[in-house]
This record gives C-alpha cells, structure tokens and sequence, in this order.
C-alpha cells in the first residue's frame, strides 16, 4: 500500500513510478511495490536510513539496477508516458533516455567521474552521445555555459582539468552540470552533498534548487538528511526496509508525522537548538527494528512514543549544575599550552590552548582539513610529533603513547572514527575490548572477562555479544563496542572522534544517549570531536570551534551558538540546515 | 615532480644493476676449477694453463677483476670468451637475437590475445566463455614451462601428429627464424605459458573497473556500451595490466632458459647453460648482467607507462 | 586436505585457518583440485612402498636393456624398469617442494612485515634489497647458486626458498600495509601492545588469506621448479628415482619409450593443476571472506 | 623426441630420392660429404699439433698427414714416410720420406718440414699436445731432401708409435695457422671455429684415386639430438658417435646404414692405490670381482662393446690374451672385504661426469652392481668441467676415457709414476722395471712376453676396474660408400674421409 497526498492528474507528471518492485539475483525482493510522482519544477525527496531502499528506487526510474539485482517490475513512465514503461525499454532506447530525459547526479562524484577524462570532455562526451549540438564547437559552447550555471569557472583551461584537481564540492558541481548538460526533464540526486562541508552543501542545495526551478526539471532527490529535506524538497517519500511507509508535503511530513517510523526519525535528528530531545529514541535500523516489515508495508502502529521528559535536563542547558564552575578553581583536568604540529611547512595545528575540567564534555567543531582529529590524536598521544604541552592533573604528558605512564594511558581513552576499522575482525568482542586491561597489567584471565562483560552492560550490549566478532555485530553495535574498549579501564577523559558520523540518525542518537549517560553517571570528562554543529547542544557543555588549525571561537556552547564571535562560526550557523 | 620520479626510479634501477654486478661476479669467483683447465683440458702442459692464466688476468687481485670487468660493462666490452678466446659480444650478439626473436614473438602474440581474451571473459561473466577462459587459463598457469613444452612436443612431432619439428636445427652459421617452422613450438609455449597471466589480470582488473562508479555514471549517461567499454573501462584496466605483461616479460628473460635447453634453442639460455658448464666465467657474468638488466629495464618502462598513464601523477603541478 | 594442511602445518605463521579453509572446499573446483592432489600425493607417498611388489622391480635394478618396451611401461636408457621409477620418483619432489616453499613462506612473511610495519627506511632498504634479489631471475639465481654449491638437496631447498622470499614479502607487505592503516592497530598501538604482538595478533590473523594463497602459488610453482631443476640435470642426481630427472633422462628416446617421459610429466601437471586449483578457490574464499569483515 | 623431426620425414617419406640399397661397384668421383660431429666450440682451431675436440681430429686429420698413423685394424702404418727403422740400441730413428708428396700449396715435402715440424711441436714455450709422447725426442737431423733421423735421450723401441699420432701431422717450414697447409687429401677452403668448415679436394694428393669427393664439410653439433635430427631430416649425410642406446632404433630407419665398429678404447673405473681403501690391493681386487661386465655392456651400452679383463691396449700384439677372463664373484668379493677389514661391507663415493658417452650411466650400473657385495657407492656427479678441475688426477674413485692405445704408449701417458695421467697414482717397480725393458727391447717377440707379463701384474693389483671396450657407431645416409669400421676409437672410420663417396646424386 502507499499513502499518497497528492493527486497526479492535475498536474502533467514529469515522471510517474507506480508499484515498483526489485528483487535481488537471489529473489529477495527488497523494494515492495514503491510509487510515486514527479512534477516538473518540484523536488520529491526520498528519505530513509542506510538500507532503506532509496537508492534502488531511485535507479529504478532510471532502469538501472546494480550488480545483483534483477530487473524490476511495474511500471515507470516519462511525462505524458508516450516513451512506455521505462523498466520494459529496450537497451538502446533507454540508452537514449538516460542523461538526456532523466539524468543522474552520484553520490561520490570522486568515484563516479573518470579520473583519466578532463571534466569538459566528460561533459561533452554527454551531450555528443545524444547528439545534442550539431558541432564540437556548439557542444563546446554548452558546456561552458552549464559549467557557469553550476557556478564553476568556465575557461578553457579549467574544462581541461582533471576531477582530481577539484575539490569536491567543485567536483559535485561538475557532476550537476553533466546531469543538466541536455536539459533533462527528470533529474535523480543521490544524496549529492553528503561529504561535502555544510557551506559547500549550502552552495550545492542552492544551485541545484534554482537550476530546477529554473529549468522546470522535476527532481528526485535522495537523502538521510531530514534537515537537508526541510531546505530543498517541495514533498517527501519516508522509506523504511523497501517501503514508503509515509508520502506527503514537506511541512506536513517534518512536523505533523503521520507515521511512527517518521516520529522516531525526526526525534532522532539533532537540532541546532537543542528542542529536540535526541536519544530517548531507541535506535531504530540495524538494531532493535521497530516493527518487522511484511510484505505490504508497515503497519502504522502510533503508538506513543516516550515523549520529552523535562525531569532529566540536559547538561549544558543548565550550567549552574554542572561540575563546570564548581570546579572552576582545582586544577583543570586536561590542558593544552600552545599545541602545534605540522608537516614541512604545513601547519595542521597552530598554537592551540584550551583546557577541560572534570565531568566537563567539550566539542571540538570543525571541518574536514581543520585539524581536529589530529588535535585528538595528539591529546590521545597517537600523533607525538607536535611541539607545545598537553598536561592531565597539572602533570606534562609525554608526547607518544609508548612513552607515557600506563596510568596515564589509562586516564585518557580515544574512539575512533569508523566502527569497522577499529575492531579486529578476527578477535570477538571479549579480546578486543580486554586488551587495554591486559596492558595495564591485569593478567587474570577471569577478572578481565568479568570488567569486559560489566563495559559490556554499560554500553548495553551484554553477554551474548561477548564471543562474536565485528563481522557479526551492526555499526551501533560495534561503535558500542568501541566504547566499551574504552571504558573498561575506567577512564577519566573520552577522547571521540566523529564517533557518530558513519552511523545513521537513529544509531548516533542512541550512542549520544549512551555517551550523555555515562557523562552524568560517572561524572566523565569528554572531548568530543565532529563536523556536525548540530549536535553542540545534545552533547556539550562547552565548544571549540577549530579552522586551518586554529581554535577562532571559545566559550560554553550556549554563548557560541547564540553570539558567535568568528566569521566564519557565523557562516556555519547560517548555512546548517534545520527546520524548526 | 615527474621528471624527479623518474629520475628517482632511474637512479634506484641503477644502483640495483650495480649490487646485482657484485652478485653475479662474486658467485662466479666461487665457481669451483679453473677456468684455464676448463679451456685447455686434460691435455693441458703447465706452461700453456699459466700462459692462458695470465691472458685472462686471473692472477690479478680479484677487486682489479671486478672493475676491469665493469669498465668494459659500460664501454660495452664483456670481456672475452674464456671458452673461444673470442670476445662477449661476438659470441652472444646473434645468440641474443635469437632468444630476442623468440620472446618478441611470443610477446606480439600474448599480450594481445592476453587483453582481448581477458576482456571478453569479464564482459561475459559467468557465461561459457568465461568459464572456458578461466578454466583453461587455470590449468596452464599451473603447468611448469617443460611441462606444457613436452606436452606440446608429444602431441606436435612425436607421438600423436608428427608435423613439427622438436628441436630447433638451423644448421650452423644460419639464423634461427629462416626456419619459421623451427620456431613455432617454442613460440607456442612461452605463449601458452605468458599468456593466461596476462588473462586473469585483465579479466579481473576488468570486473573491477566494469563495477566503478564512473562506468556506472557512464551508463547512466546513456553513452553505449561498446563505447563504456572501449573508453572508459579499458584504459583503466590496461595500467594494471602492463605491470604484469612487464613481469611476465621479465619472466621471459629467466624461464626463457629451460625452453631453450628444451627444444634446443641456440639462444642466452643454452648459451648460459653451456657457459655454466664450460666455467666460461666471462659469458656467464655477461648473460646474467643481461638477463638482470633486461629485467629491471622492463620493469622500469612498466613503471613509466604507470606513472605517465597516471593522470594524478601527470598533472601533479596544476593542482 | 594433504596439501593445505601439511603446508599449513609447514607454515607456524598461518593461525587461524579453518573458517577459510571451509569457505575453500565449498566450491567444486576445490574439490577437484583435492582430488587431483591427493591422487599424486598418494602416487607419491605409497609409490616408494608399492614399488617392488607391485611391479616386480626395485627402482634400481635392471630389467632389460634400455629403451626397450619390456614391463608394462617399459625400460628407460639404463634398461630399469619405467613403472617402478615412477612410483618411487615423487616423493622427493614433494617433500624437496614443500621445504622450500616453508623456508621462502616464513623469511618473505617476516621480512615483509617488519618492512611494512617498520616503514620509512627500514622499509626502503629492505624492499630496494628485494628488487635487487628480483633483478635476477630465479632460474638464473639458481643456476649460479647450484653450480657454485652443488646440487645438493639441502641447497635446492635453500635456493628455492631464498628466491620465493623476495615474492612473498612484497605480497605480505602490500598485504601487512593495507592492514596497518586500520584503526584497531592504531588501538593495540594506543594501549601501547608491544610492536611484535601487534604483528602476530592483529596483523597476521587479518593477512592469512592472502599468504595462503601465496603459499599455495609458491608450491605450486616449487613442485614445477625442483622438477625444472632437475630436467635441467641440476636437480636431483642418479641414480635417484625422480620425476624430473626421469624426464631428462628418457627424453632423447622419446619416441620410442614416450612413457619413461610422460609418465612423469603427467604427474607433475596433474599435481601443480591440483594445487593451482585449491589455491585459486582459496583466493577467491578469502576474498569474498575479507568482503564479509568489510560489511 | 629427439628422433621427432627424423620420423616424421620417415613418416611422410620427404621429398629426397630415399636411397634404400647400399651403393655397390666402383667409387664415384664427385659429390659433397657433411659430416655432423658432437662437440668442439668457439675453442676449435686448425692446429694440426694441438686438435682438442673430435671435430678438430676430424680436421686434422683430413688436412695434415703424419709420418706413420694407425689403419681400420690399429697397424702401424706408413703415411708420409715409406719405413721408420730404429738402430740396435733403439736410440737412433731413420725415416725414408714418401718421394714426390706435394703440400697443399705445390711445394713438395722435404726433410726440412718434417724437421722444423717436430721442432714446432715441441717448442718449450708453447709445446704442443703431441710433445708428451715425444719427451725421448732429443733432436731431428736433416739427413738428405728425403731422410730424417730422430736421436733420442732413452732407448725406445716403440718410438714409431709416437710418430703415428695424428697430432704428429707434417707442415711445411713456414707454417701458420692461418693458411693451414698440410699434404691431407682436402685443402682448408673456410673454417668458423664452433660452427663449420668446408674442406675441397686436393687434386694433388699422392694417394691414387683419392680422394673421391669434390667437398667435404664438416659441421659441429651442441648435442646428441640436434645431430640425430640432422642426419634423419638429411640435413647431413653421416654423424659421427651416436648414443649406443638408440643404435637399434636408427638402424631401424631403412634410409640410414650404421658402421659398428669395435675399439680398444676403455672407460675405466680409477683407484687410488695409494689412498684408503685402495691402498689394500684385496679391495681394489673385491672392487673388480663386483663388476659384471656382462650387464655392464648390456646396460651401457646395449650390448655394443666387447667384454675387458681389467687391461687396456688390447690391440696390442703383446696383449695377455693368456689370462683368464675376470667375471663377478660376489662371494669372493665380500670375503675379500672381510679380509681387508671391511666385513659388512664399505661406503666410498665415486666421482662421475658426462666425460664421456656412457660414463655417468656406467657409475650408477657399477653403483648397483656392488651393492650386492656390501660396497655402498655415493655417486658424485660433478660436470665436466670440475671433473678435469683442479682435483682431476686426485680423485680417490673416480673414471676417466681413453681412447685407443697400444700398451707400452698407454703406460707412458697413464701408467708411470713420471706419467702425465697417472690416476691410479700407479708406481709398481716390479712394473716399472718390465716396462723399461719393453721400451727398451728391440725384439718384438721379446718385447711381447714382457709386456704381458708387466699386464699379469696390472691384472692381479692394478688401480684400474676396466668392465669393457665401448663400440664405436656412427650412422651415415645409405648413399654414402666407402666408409669401413675402424678400430681406432675415432669416428666415421678415422674419419678418413678419402675414402669415402657418394653413390647416388642427392
């Protein structure tokens, strides 16, 4: 079944996808009958968690369908529907169709460009494959222009480059201006800013809602980014497991939800201002699924979820109670004098002070290339090649982890970015997470197994997970793991890094929960590292704004958000997408 | 940047034919009997071994033997011939073009049957094709070159059909390729050996790139097939390849010897053999220094092509 | 499993095998692969017992004048019975194969990864000394090696080895290398496990795949070499009963005695076929297996 | 495989006229031979004093001629000297030069050559490998244009034997090696060392009739296969020494004819007689009774060879053809172990190399021979080249080959202890003191009783194990005539190419 808000007779649909159903080679079937409409002009967007199945569907309207995959069923037509059912063209007249009716936008333009074709000829490879320009020289000059429609420079000499030798937003943008090379009346973006820093994604939503606009190109836009959804989709599709299990306008969508799903999602989001209470939710794909999808969809069952509780506030909203001021005096937990690091005559950090007190959780903000993990690192004693001085209890660190005390080593603990590079996938759970117990010493074999399983329970995995490896466990369930490695020696200061930022909504919310938890329970110090500024307010007492290794904004997250003093925290704020 | 690379990888290949020059002409320092005896046989008066002896100046202090040795390297004088008191070069030049005739040979045939038969196979996955390539690739990548050589000899000119001739028998004086018919079954076995190498990389380099996002952006493009093909994926597929085209070359230059010896081939590999032998200490040290040069300067070429097929390497400046 | 797991077993390094292993047999060119192997391993083994009784003749003993059909396969160019040669030839082969391979496994993987893990010189300096062991092709390296020392079998296992190391080092480097960039090393770093337990405990469990299927590339590629070797009459001396040195001795009369020649050459094909074949399923297990650590 | 190329052009008969008879009647003149010869190198050369290889004898001895020289049936006989006499005290060789011998280039022969010749050969600067034989040689006096007379340092009634080596050829006072002149029945016409030489007839030569062919080339071959090939694809009409194995088979081929010849060379096994265990002539003895020659023949060399009693030189008219041939006698052989202290039996190792066709083959059949009386033998196989190295003479077990010799020359070169190849360390003066005499006696008769009974002494405590006399076997296209078996040991009867003709055009 699918709910559907709109009524597609009205409006002459540029692309109408009824009942589409894939299957893997293996005979899942995977995606359970979607259907939808797009108008021209307007931007649908398809929401869900990793797995959902919005990325097939996508593909779908283009009869695309990935490597074991079979060919899906039902039926997907153009505009007035003339061309017939997409899924049952012939080769060559779909060949005809795709990047001249209904063009595609990748997620990793870093991938999907040639890095051996200069990005003009990729262009007009487009354009001259579907003989659009008569001449070389026409086509040449098209492509100049969408290269300037997408805000790129447009020279020659810059037509000539290779994708390697943009950045990537630059590179997404190219990506853009080859969908939009023929003029499309479709366009289908798979989730085209992920990856990209929020200004650049700012840029990028920006031009592709004009272009869209402009050019009356119906768009399908697929994303994990409710927030993103709230800044350029006119409707949104929820998918949940192969279903749209809700399908309405934006505003209706985002703040009167229909279905549960659509309810712990949006409850799972991070806002800005920290309304939203992230983390009561439980954590949604991958690990306990809410309700098992049958076949036909998903059951809506609104049943009511545990709603903002205000007895538990949290730290940070309110600064009187945190341990922040009333340790103002003793000694700060961890301070760095005037860190520095570079490489030849890159500077990576530059000078960095900052200290944190005790049961105190300090963001570092920054984007990529602004030096935080390797901030991190250093502080973890990973990275010994700066100069300056990082100091835990008022005593001078040494620099490598090596050379320090397995005191010390045991006081500070670091998480590392990726849940799947950080566990050994030969070693269970139970070896992995004793081995910081067996380096400081502590050889029993049972007592080690018994901390393991007590880190275990608090970051509520438990038993059963104790003698499974990696490769059985979800990415929650591994990151959770992680934690728990970190954990087990009772550490006095959480090093995170990103630790959230390769999990879906769901999951991070439930790992914010847990680090939120064990902050107030066992009054743990914390820097946690992202690029995310959404979060500041779900995580941190106080917050470090770090760019081209600098710290340019300083205070607790409250004064941050609200007068940032930096140009350029300013411009993050205004361009993090939010809908409130 | 590049010209640095190269020049680096120049230099590194450099001092490697240098160490190698140590090896060689220390192992054949420790080549047990005298050279002289060897030449002059049991025949051999005193006078005539001490004579012989210090013509070859094997009384000198062996570090004298070395550079005079690796002075003529470079002034293209391999010394002479211990056995025929003829110089290096002499002795060797149309036995190197011989073996060399032999490897281009098979060379000009395995890599273009090695490319095209690969990327049929991965095109055609898992169809009969494919699994006819891959299996009989399998087999012959497994066989020993003797193996596969006898094999061929039976079935060509001994026991089944008795159409080819097993041996090679220019009559002496005469080059090896007026008798085409002579050359077939070696040719025919270092390909068979080369070749599946060369089809199992491409075909897996191939799979791979057929699964990129770019060949999958290509099609979503709407470019045809053929050209996805032919414009996109192959030429990501081929820097891959060249590697292990250039190692199997360079394998050539060594495996090359237990074919010659085979079908009695009158190229450096017998030549080493016999050189071997006969103690002929100057041939052998010429023939391996060869064989190690051929190998590193394939290597290097396929080196370059890497780097000059490399885009990001190529245009390392403009970003 | 003979092969596998006696070249495992040859091979201390190779831990954790089993789930591989699994993965392996399930696909029918393994199967075959061990049957082929396992028919020439027992050819092999049992031969040098069956000999007498089964064809009548010791190995050594003279039956007839040579090249002449007496026997069932008949007698080769000292007039001994083919047939009992055979059956006594492939033992030495084998075992003379899986030494070398074992020696060439255990110094490649050591060296390649302290090269890999160690970096920056260390690593530069080991690796330009492998190209200079690469520069010289192994038949050539060996021929020299052989002359020099002698074509004992000690030194046949050694040459072999030694000449094996420098492949599977760089394999084990590339391998150890695309390991080291995991976080979880950056872990047991962070916690500071000592660096040798780092390579034993985190490293070598997560490269086993590909050095199994380099182990059994390197035996496939022994079993024809120690056979090429002893064609080339450097290998294994008379009177010894050997297949390659058979195939040298009968192959002037090849036409008229072809099975002192083709009875071994068979063998040796139907051998290196089989262990190519459960090397190549190997690869493809602990390919689609390291597919499955990734998620 | 070696035979695949031959067959194949048996198979499907090629396209020469196969000639199926022997050629019968009177020698036709005319024609060319192409003779394929294993072995020589780059190292070959025209020297007529120092010839290494077979390809270079064959050369010599086409191209140059001796004094004297050694017929099919291994007589003396006059070649470029009608008589050589020594005086009663053996001390004094007058030879009588064939009148009207002309050199390759006109001039005729005179004493004078033969003179500066000899003075060639034994030069101490750069002696040629002749020069052992003739160390007696004090000095050659020109008597008149047609008489030379040797005066020699020691008696030696066998002095004419050393003038019939073939390394002994007369060249012209001004010789080079450049422009190699002799009075051979075939002038030099292109050489290229390792590869070919193509000889042309000498119009001149002194013999009636002969030489037949109008050309002779002869052509050096790396190995067996590549020959056998050649002659069976026609690419040559006659090889010289072929694998005694595959005698049969070739036979077999009706377009090919094989000469069999016998020989008195010896491939015999050398023991130290003054090393442990040798130095116990009962081992040496127990080693001998291990062998049996029969199976040694049968498996070496097929059955191409003739038993041997432990002596060489069985061409020799002195030869103990008395003694009563040695066979295996396990039994003896272990109780003569046990005597010399080796009850259950002994290990030795014995130094083997492809010296020689069948040399390798025989160490690993004598290997299995002697297993049976306890002797446990390591076969050492080192090639040829460490073979004559540095340690060659001073191998405690190993072989060696020689060709043809007459006794009392043998022992000079092999048996004494001033010998240049004494591998046996052999120094027996009962022996010695026989051997003096014989060189030194005059009188046939005489000088017959003392060498056999210097060879009853070889026979009961010698140093060598000689199992048999090899055959010598080449095979020639049927075409080719004239060719007769030679005892010599050298191939293609002497490689005395004058004979030899072509019956049929090609």
């Amino acid at each position: 079944m699918t709910t559907n808000t709109m009524d597609h007779d009205s409006v002459a649909s540029a692309l109408c996808a009824t009942d589409v159903r894939v299957q893997t080679d293996a005979g899942v079937e995977i995606l359970h009958g979607v259907s939808f409409t797009l108008q021209p002009g307007r931007i649908l967007a398809l929401v869900g968690e990793s797995g959902s199945g919005k990325t097939t569907a996508g593909l779908a309207c283009m009869g695309h369908f990935r490597q074991g995959l079979a060919k899906g069923t039902g039926t997907v037509h153009l505009g007035d529907g003339e061309m017939g059912n997409i899924l049952e063209l012939p080769a060559a007249q779909l060949r005809g169709l795709r990047g001249k009716t209904i063009s595609y936008v990748p997620q990793d333009p870093a991938l999907s460009l040639n890095p051996s074709m200069r990005i003009g000829e990729q262009i007009t490879e487009t354009l001259r494959v579907h003989r659009v320009g008569a001449t070389d020289a026409e086509r040449r000059l098209r492509v100049t222009e969408v290269l300037a429609e997408v805000g790129l420079a447009n020279d020659p000499a810059y037509q000539r480059r290779y994708p390697h030798q943009l950045s990537g937003g630059q590179q997404q943008r190219v990506g853009i201006a080859m969908a939009f090379a023929c003029r499309p009346s479709v366009i289908v973006l798979d989730e085209p800013t992920t990856g990209l820093d929020v200004t650049t994604q700012a840029v990028v939503l920006r031009t592709i809602d004009e272009l869209a606009a402009r050019h009356q190109v119906a768009g399908l836009y697929i994303t994990h980014d409710l927030a993103v959804v709230a800044e350029i989709a006119d409707e949104v599709a929820v998918m949940l497991e192969g279903d749209i299990v809700e399908h309405g306008a934006t505003d209706q969508v985002l703040f009167a939800p229909q279905h549960s799903y659509t309810r712990r999602l949006l409850a799972a989001v991070p806002d800005l201002a920290g309304k939203r209470r992230v983390g009561q939710v439980e954590a949604i794909t991958g690990e306990q699924p809410l309700i098992v999808p049958g076949p036909h969809g998903i059951p809506d069952s609104t049943s009511t979820t545990p709603l903002v509780d205000d007895a538990k506030l949290l730290p940070g909203t309110m600064p009187r109670t945190t341990p922040a001021d009333t340790a103002a005096e003793t000694t700060p937990l961890l301070r760095l004098r005037d860190l520095s690091l570079s490489y030849g005559q890159h500077k990576v950090l530059d000078g960095i002070d900052f200290q944190l007190r005790e049961g105190e959780s300090m963001m570092l903000l920054g984007e990529s290339g602004s030096g935080k993990t390797t901030l991190s690192r250093c502080v973890a004693g990973l990275n010994d090649a700066y100069t300056g001085s990082i100091e835990l209890f008022g005593e001078q660190l040494a620099t490598g982890t090596r050379s320090r005390s397995s005191e010390d080593r045991r006081r500070i603990q670091y998480v590392f970015q990726s849940p799947f590079s950080s566990l050994n996938p030969r070693r269970t759970i139970a070896e992995s997470v004793g081995v910081p117990l067996q380096m400081s010493g502590i050889n029993d074999k049972h007592r080690r197994r018994m901390l393991v399983l007590e880190a275990l329970d608090q970051v509520r995995l438990g038993e059963r997970f104790m003698d499974r490896r990696p490769g059985d466990l979800s990415g929650g369930e591994r990151q959770r793991a992680a934690i728990a490695r970190a954990l087990v020696n009772a550490p006095s200061l959480l090093v995170c890094d990103e630790i959230t930022s390769a999990l879906d909504v769901s999951v991070q919310a439930s790992i914010l929960d847990l680090l939120r938890t064990l902050q107030t329970d066992h009054n743990m110090s914390m820097l946690f590292v992202t690029h995310n500024i959404a979060l500041a307010r779900h995580i941190s007492q106080r917050l470090a704004v770090l760019q081209k290794g600098k710290i340019v904004d300083f205070g607790t997250t409250d004064d941050v958000l609200n007068n940032p003093q930096h140009s350029y925290t300013q411009e993050l704020l205004a361009n993090v997408p939010a809908f409130d | 940047m590049i010209a640095k690379m190269i020049t680096k990888r120049l230099l590194v290949s450099l001092v490697i034919l240098f160490v190698v020059s140590l090896l060689v002409f220390v192992a054949t320092l420790l080549l047990p009997g005298d050279p002289a005896q060897a030449i002059l046989g049991q025949q051999a008066t005193p006078e005539r071994l001490e004579a012989l002896r210090e013509q070859m100046n094997l009384n000198d202090p062996v570090w004298v033997r070395y550079f005079t040795w690796i002075g003529g390297l470079f002034t293209g004088n391999l010394g002479y011939s211990a056995a025929s008191g003829g110089p290096v070069t002499a002795l060797l030049s149309d036995r190197i073009q011989a073996s060399l005739v032999l490897m281009g040979l098979a060379a000009l045939i395995s890599i273009p049957v090695g490319i095209v038969v690969g990327t049929f196979s991965a095109l055609k996955r898992g169809r009969a094709f494919d699994h006819a390539a891959t299996g009989t690739t399998l087999v012959l990548a497994s066989l020993p070159e003797f193996v596969i050589g006898i094999g061929l000899v039976a079935l060509f000119s001994t026991s089944v059909f008795k159409i080819l001739p097993s041996v090679t028998m220019a009559p002496p004086g005469e080059a090896v390729w007026n008798y085409p018919v002579q050359l077939v079954l070696p040719t025919i076995t270092l390909v068979l050996v080369v070749t599946p190498y060369i089809v199992r990389m491409m075909r897996g380099t191939m799979l791979e790139v057929m699964n990129s996002g770019f060949v999958e952006m290509a099609r979503l493009k709407g470019v045809p097939e053929r050209q996805v093909v032919l414009r996109h994926a192959v030429p990501h597929a081929l820097a891959p390849v060249a590697q292990v085209i250039a190692i199997q070359l360079a394998w050539m230059a060594g495996g090359v010897v237990v074919i010659e010896f085979l079908f009695r081939y009158p190229g450096i590999g017998q030549a080493l053999v016999d050189a071997v032998n006969n103690r002929d200490v100057q041939v052998v040290q010429a023939i391996s220094i060869l064989i190690a040069a051929a190998y590193i300067v394939v290597n290097l070429l396929a080196d370059l092509v890497g780097i000059l097929t490399n885009p990001k390497l190529r245009t390392e400046k403009a970003s | 499993m003979s092969t596998v797991e006696e070249v495992v077993a040859q091979d201390p390094v190779v831990a954790r095998p089993p789930r591989l292993l699994a993965r392996m047999m399930r696909q029918p060119q393994a199967k075959l692969g061990m049957v082929l192997t396992l028919v020439v391993m027992f050819l092999a083994l049992a031969g040098p017992l069956l000999t007498p009784w089964l064809t009548g003749h010791t190995s050594t003993e003279f039956t007839g004048r040579p090249f002449t059909d007496i026997g069932i396969f008949g007698t080769d160019n000292l007039g001994r019975d083919v047939f009992s040669r055979f059956l006594d030839g492939g033992l030495r082969l084998i075992v003379y194969a899986a030494l070398a391979t074992a020696l060439g496994m255990v110094v490649g993987v050591a060296v390649g990864m302290t090269a890999a893990y160690s970096g920056g010189r260390v690593d530069a300096l080991i690796m330009r000394g492998n190209d200079v062991l690469l520069a010289l092709p192994q038949l050539v390296f060996a021929l020299l090696a052989i002359t020099v020392l002698g074509p004992q079998g000690w030194v046949l296992v050694v040459v072999i080895g030694i000449t094996h190391a420098p492949r599977i080092a760089r394999v084990t480097r590339s391998a150890t290398a695309a390991v080291i960039t995991e976080d979880y090393i950056r872990a047991s770093e962070m916690y500071a496990v000592p660096k040798w337990k780092i390579l034993l405990t985190e490293v070598l469990p997560n490269i086993t795949g590909p050095l199994m299927v380099e182990l059994g590339l390197r035996m496939t590629y022994s079993i024809g070499f120690v056979a090429a070797l002893s064609f080339l009459g450097l290998g294994m001396q008379p009177p010894t009963a050997d297949w390659g040195l058979m195939i040298n001795e009968s192959r002037i009369a090849l036409v008229v005695q072809p099975w002192g020649v083709l009875l071994p050459v068979a063998a040796i094909a139907v051998l290196t076929v089989g262990t190519n074949l459960l090397t190549d399923s190997l690869a493809r297990a602990s390919a689609d297996m390291n597919v499955g650590n990734k998620k | 495989m070696a035979l695949g190329l031959g067959l194949l052009l048996t198979a499907c008969g090629s396209s020469e006229i196969a000639v199926l008879q022997a050629p019968t009647g009177e020698p036709v003149r005319g024609g060319t031979l192409r003779v394929g010869l294993a072995g020589g190198g780059a190292a070959d050369s025209l020297d007529p004093h120092s010839p290494v290889s077979t390809t270079d004898i064959a050369r010599v001895v086409n191209l140059y001629e001796s004094l004297l020289y050694r017929d099919e049936n291994f007589e003396l006989k006059p070649l470029l000297a009608l008589a050589a006499t020594p005086d009663a005290t053996a001390r004094v060789w007058t030879v009588d030069l064939r009148p009207g011998v002309k050199f390759h280039d006109g001039r005729t022969v005179t004493a004078r050559d033969v003179a500066s010749t000899f003075a060639r050969v034994t030069n101490p600067d750069d002696p040629k490998s002749g020069a052992a034989a003739l160390s007696v040689l004090d000095k050659v006096e020109v008597v008149d244009e047609l008489t030379v007379r040797f005066r020699l340092n020691t008696p030696t009634a066998t002095f004419d034997d050393s003038l019939g080596q073939y390394a002994l050829g007369i060249v012209p006072e001004d010789f080079d090696v450049a422009n190699p002149v002799g009075t051979g029945p075939f002038k030099a016409s292109s050489f290229d060392p390792g590869r070919q030489s193509v000889f042309v007839r000498n119009d001149a030569y002194w013999r009636e009739h002969e030489p037949h062919l109008d050309e002779l080339v002869i052509l050096n071959f790396s190995d067996d296969d590549a020959m056998l090939n050649a002659l069976l694809s026609t690419q040559v009409d006659a090889i010289g020494q072929i694998p005694l194995a595959l005698l049969e088979v070739i036979a077999a081929d009706p377009r090919i004819s094989i000469l069999n010849s016998e020989t008195g060379a010896w491939l015999p096994f050398t023991m130290r007689i003054d090393k442990a265990p040798f130095d116990d002539v009962r081992v040496r003895q127990a080693f001998r009774l291990a062998v049996d020659r029969e199976q040694m023949i049968e498996q070496v060399l097929s059955g191409n060879g003739s038993v041997a009693n432990d002596l060489y030189a069985p061409f020799d008219p002195g030869y103990a053809k008395h003694l009563p041939q040695r066979t295996q006698d396990i039994e003896k052989s272990k109780s003569l172990l046990a005597e010399a202290g080796y009850p259950d039996g002994l290990d030795i190792e014995l130094v083997t190399a492809p010296i020689q066709a069948g040399a390798v083959e025989a160490a690993q059949v004598f290997a299995q021979q002697a297993k049976a009386a306890g002797i446990r033998v390591k076969i050492r196989r080192v090639d040829t080249t460490t073979f004559f190295g540095d340690d060659y003479l001073s191998w405690t077990f190993a072989q060696d080959f020689w060709y043809t010799r007459n006794f009392l020359p043998q022992v000079n070169s092999s048996s004494l202890p001033t010998s240049p190849f004494n591998e046996t360390h052999w120094d027996d003066p009962e022996f010695l003191a026989l051997v003096q005499e014989a060189a030194t006696e005059v009188d046939e008769a005489k000088r017959n009783a003392l060498i056999s009974r210097a060879q009853e002494i070889e026979f009961e405590r010698g140093g060598y194990i000689i199992w048999g006399y090899p055959n010598q076997a080449d095979a020639y296209q049927k075409y080719v005539a004239g060719l007769i078996p030679n005892k010599t040991g050298l191939a293609l009867s002497g490689f005395e190419f004058r004979r030899a003709w072509i019956g049929v055009s090609k």
